[in-house]
């Protein structure tokens, strides 16, 4: 015997709580079972790499805010080195050691995001959000101290960062980063071992280190894959080199070890930050470069690890004050290429618990 | 004016000949099987009727019947409905008259 | 006078009751039957609606609030004293919004369906034991008559799914009408329990009960009262259950295309749905308006209030705190854990009350060592059965910290050289 | 209390499931239709009451209008390419024939026999008498039903279940 019905075609998105922005998935299903999986991009396409070729480079800075809004420091600090790479300027060590407590702090922020929506698409009521959004708060708060803005810095500058941090910033971010692990102690109190939670994201979503590999996940994704795959370690960049952490890794590969991985991500970030605190150096934060940079004819690629992965930028000057190309690696993007491998053969519910797991900002998903 | 038992069968009546009809005249299987449960109600009515109103040694013996019917009608709108279900998987319709063949 | 049907009986606020038995008395004596069964009904319904109205407003609040300090947050403090108006100005504002229907869907069913919704909800009020002789209808099957009328909710809600001509919709509706016949099974079963040990399916005979042998029932029946609070949360639709919303999954199931009134009569539905259950379990497994002699201190009414309001904080509570399971999740929930459980209540109690009356034991004696035991056996059985059909665990090593880029050997990279 | 309420709540109900019924067979959406089967068996459940059988008629509700028509609904939307059309086929002129002639004889015959009438009241209680006349007399066919219903369910089971499970 057998069905002959037409498929149910269902349209996640592209307005939908789930899909964190304008992003659509078109799926098939037999009864509650996902049998096709077909994603949908380009709703939120600004063009972002094809204005960047009219704008010198430093007026490029604002867009790589907006291509990941959750974590724009990561964004201007990995196309800000691109930039340096390719025009050969120092960072003063003092600028060093801000782009990576700034960085670090994202992280913390960004992961608070990814982790309390992610126990939103599991059903939560909002609280889990609620209770990350906390601490977020703080971090934007000392974000908006430095630079005046909250979410879309444009902090780091070419040779430097924008400006130094003022004198309330360091017994805020001290006083933050003491708390810290108390806070993550109560976060990992009220998610780690909520029985619901675990029926909803353990063995969901499964993806091996060899489908991470293939599909070229990177970030939490690829980690909680059992690759212990980091930048920060494996290519150190700013003043890595210099901290004592740790990679955390999943061994299961699915939804849960991503959400874990985040949170215990969020808790190296913490002590990373702490070292940073306590080895800051004093003096000029920032090299002077002239706005119209010129850099020479050649071309950069310098990557991050961002909060959802590796964030690259590749830039080709033609020695003209403006880039000849501009392309983002953008982590969300190619994360995402393994959603259809994950979704198919689970049911919609697990559907969105996966997408809350691979962490995507449409923004730069679609740039 | 009082409502007595030849009330409650002429309701009995019609609601039975119209759940015959809807057995007898609809295509599809499932409206059908409305007739069905149409014509199983009409006959728990009468039983009750008379469980209420007739002269009887054990007068609840009525609303008894009237519990087995309502079992049975459970039992067989499940098995019917899980039949026009099979059928229209194998047939892709559950038209009354497309089921002519004894196998296929 | 003008009131004679006031004398003597309207001061005594414990019983209540008093004074529409007064003013029945006193229609009554125009020796109109009619007259009489028509007012006696409309004291009854008016009754409810004095509590459902006020409640209805304040419910409504009360889950902001409280969601908001689960959250922390304020909730709504803008709109009157602790924003206490806030539920009028949200009324407001539901009914001036614009009423969409969609050009596609069914008109007729989509319209009905909501205000459909209210027959159930409000009609199960009839048997709620307010007070001692303070139910508006006390029928001698009132329990039945509550789960029956309470399944007719089903009906409705796939009305308004259907209706919708919107797959989000259909798919709600579908997930309500195989959730809620799963768990309406639980349900009864459990109640057959209640009614087995007091020998009434009226709710004002088993609060009596309750009150002539003076405890409750949950002390009795512990794991009747688990089993069937989950279950009715299940039924209606809200967190840990609220699949047939689900909101990060369907958008808002079966009320997507729902708009204005129409939506807030679902909303206002679901509250009155939520009361009703809490009243329910108050009545049945809490004593009702019985409180170990309290009773005779405080109108037996806002005792019964008071516990309903508390049931209902109770599910504000799960809504602000657990995430949602899976249907398939829900259903194995329903007839894995819940039926199993329900059926050896039943046993349990039934043979409990052989042993009890075929022996004829002293209450007095019987009723504590029932407790005990029926404490022991919930215990052990919810405790053991919640871990046995517990899920994957989360073990000590599946987040392993490395200081070195490499792979972690584990079932994710098997095949894969470990341990670098 | 044979009163003026009883009389109204016949005429009402049996006018609710007559008319209801009709309209099963009137209307040519077969969804409506099955609505309006549920209004119909609602109306029975009112003619239970106003025949003092209390607990019937919440049988009825629970049973036929929260399960039965809830099973034809879910049936329906399970046979999605069938057509949702009520029609009738080419056998509706003999079969409205045969069903008008069967109401015929039976109404002649209901007005036409002298039934053995007892007087008074109806049941006071029904659940109690029920239950111990299910458990006492017809405890045999109650068994037989359990197996049965348990039968029809384990069938159900394997009618609808695909091959490959």
């Amino acid at each position: 015997m057998t069905m002959q019905t037409e498929p149910f075609i269902m349209n996640i998105g592209p307005q939908h709580p789930s899909t964190h922005g304008v992003f659509r998935i078109r799926v098939a299903l037999d009864g509650e079972v996902i049998t096709d999986a077909d994603m949908i991009m380009g709703y939120l396409h600004r063009s972002m790499e094809k204005l960047a070729e009219e704008r010198t480079y430093t007026q490029n800075i604002p867009f790589t805010d907006r291509i990941d809004y959750l974590a724009a420091m990561s964004n201007n600090l990995a196309y800000v080195m691109a930039v340096e790479k390719l025009a050969s300027v120092e960072v003063p060590e003092r600028g060093q050691y801000l782009r990576v407590i700034m960085a670090e702090f994202q992280r913390i922020a960004s992961h608070a995001m990814a982790v309390g929506t992610f126990v939103n698409d599991c059903g939560a009521w909002q609280t889990p959000l609620m209770y990350m959004f906390k601490e977020r708060e703080r971090i934007l708060d000392l974000f908006e101290m430095t630079c005046g803005a909250r979410l879309t810095c444009n902090y780091v500058r070419i040779g430097g960062v924008s400006y130094d941090i003022p004198d309330e910033f360091l017994p805020k971010a001290w006083e933050l980063v003491r708390e810290m692990p108390g806070i993550l102690d109560e976060y990992e109190g009220l998610l780690v071992e909520n029985e619901i939670l675990l029926a909803r994201s353990k063995g969901i979503g499964v993806l091996t280190a060899q489908e991470a590999i293939n599909f070229s996940c990177t970030g939490p994704m690829l980690r909680g894959s059992g690759v212990a795959w980091d930048l920060r370690k494996a290519d150190p960049y700013a003043v890595y080199d210099r901290m004592q952490f740790e990679i955390p890794v999943g061994r299961n590969g699915d939804c849960y070890d991503r959400f874990r991985v985040r949170l215990e991500e969020m808790r190296q970030s913490g002590r990373i930050l702490k070292q940073c605190l306590e080895q800051l150096p004093g003096g000029q934060a920032t090299n002077p470069v002239p706005l119209a940079l010129r850099p020479p004819v050649g071309e950069a690629y310098a990557a991050v690890e961002g909060p959802r992965g590796e964030l690259g930028f590749y830039i080709v000057s033609d020695g003209g004050p403006a880039p000849y190309r501009f392309h983002v690696r953008a982590p969300s993007l190619i994360n995402l290429t393994a959603l259809p491998k994950m979704t198919i053969g689970s049911t919609v519910a697990d559907a969105v618990v996966i997408l809350g797991s691979v962490d995507i900002v449409v923004g730069e998903v679609d740039r | 004016m009082t409502i007595g038992i030849e009330h409650y069968l002429i309701v009995s009546a019609v609601l039975f000949a119209i759940g015959l009809f809807i057995v007898l005249a609809k295509r599809n299987l499932i409206g059908a099987l409305m007739g069905v449960e149409l014509m199983l109600n009409a006959v728990n009515l009468t039983f009750i009727a008379f469980a209420r109103f007739t002269e009887s040694a054990q007068p609840i013996a009525g609303q008894v019947f009237a519990v087995f019917v309502i079992t049975v009608a459970a039992g067989e709108a499940a098995l019917a409905l899980g039949l026009a279900v099979a059928v229209y998987r194998t047939r892709a319709s559950i038209d009354a008259e497309d089921m002519s063949t004894l196998k296929w | 006078m003008p009131f004679p049907f006031l004398k003597g009986a309207w001061y005594n606020i414990s019983d209540l009751s008093n004074l529409s038995r007064a003013l029945l008395g006193w229609v009554d004596g125009w020796g109109n039957d009619t007259v009489a069964y028509i007012a006696a009904g409309l004291i009854g319904v008016l009754a409810t609606m004095a509590f459902l109205v006020p409640s209805q407003l304040g419910v409504v609040w009360i889950e902001r609030r409280v969601i908001g300090r689960f959250q922390i947050r304020r909730g709504p403090n803008r709109v009157g004293p602790y924003g206490l108006l806030q539920p009028i100005a949200d009324a407001l504002k539901v009914m001036l919004k614009e009423a969409l229907t969609p050009p596609a869907g069914d008109k007729w069913v989509f319209w009905a369906a909501p205000i459909l919704m209210f027959i159930p909800a409000i009609g199960v009020y009839a048997v709620i034991p307010w007070g001692k002789n303070m139910a508006m209808a006390d029928l001698n099957i009132g329990l039945l008559y509550f789960v029956a009328l309470s399944s007719l909710t089903t009906i409705f809600v796939f009305m308004a799914g259907w209706s919708s001509n919107n797959k989000y919709s259909l798919f709600g509706a579908m997930r309500v009408v195989a959730m809620m016949i799963s768990y309406e099974v639980p349900v009864v079963v459990t109640l057959l329990g209640v009614s087995l040990f007091t020998g009434s399916l009226s709710l004002s005979g088993i609060v009596q009960w309750q009150a002539d042998y003076h405890v409750w029932l949950v002390l009795l029946q512990p794991m009747a009262f688990i089993v069937y609070y989950i279950a009715s949360t299940a039924e209606l639709n809200r967190t840990p259950a609220d699949i047939a919303e689900a909101e990060s999954e369907i958008v808002a199931g079966y009320h997507t295309e729902y708009s204005g009134m129409k939506f807030s009569l679902f909303y206002a539905a679901e509250y009155t749905n939520a009361l009703a259950i809490s009243a329910l379990v108050a009545a049945v497994y809490f004593g009702g308006w019985y409180m170990w002699g309290l009773e005779q201190w405080v109108p037996g009414w806002l005792i019964f209030i008071g516990k309903l309001y508390f049931f209902f904080l109770v599910l504000i509570w799960l809504r602000g705190t657990l995430p949602r399971l899976r249907v398939d999740q829900l259903m194995a929930f329903a007839w894995k854990f819940l039926l199993p459980l329900s059926l050896v209540n039943v046993f349990v109690v039934g043979l409990e009350v052989l042993l009890w009356h075929e022996n004829g034991w002293s209450a007095g004696v019987t009723l504590p060592a029932f407790a005990v035991v029926n404490l022991a056996l919930t215990v052990a059985l919810v405790y053991t059965y919640a871990r046995a059909f517990g899920y994957d665990r989360p073990r000590a090593g599946d987040i392993v910290l490395r200081s070195e880029i490499g792979f972690v050997p584990g079932p994710a990279t098997e095949g894969l050289p470990g341990g670098t | 209390m044979d009163g003026t309420g009883i009389v109204i709540a016949f005429w009402v109900f049996a006018a609710m499931t007559v008319g209801a019924a009709l309209l099963v067979v009137a209307l040519r959406n077969l969804f409506h239709a099955a609505l309006a089967l549920i209004v119909a068996f609602a109306g029975m459940a009112g003619l239970f009451v106003t025949l003092s059988a209390d607990f019937l008629a919440v049988g009825q509700v629970l049973i036929y209008v929260g399960a039965i028509s809830i099973l034809v609904i879910f049936a329906l939307m399970l046979t999605p390419l069938a057509g949702r059309h009520n029609g009738e086929s080419r056998y509706a002129l003999p079969a409205g024939g045969a069903a008008a002639g069967l109401a015929a004889v039976v109404i002649y015959a209901v007005l036409n026999v002298d039934w053995p009438l007892r007087g008074g009241e109806g049941f006071d209680e029904t659940a109690a008498l029920l239950g111990e006349a299910l458990l006492d007399t017809w405890v045999l066919p109650f068994e037989v039903v359990s197996v049965l219903l348990l039968a029809a369910m384990i069938g159900a089971i394997v009618l609808v279940r695909g091959d490959g499970e």
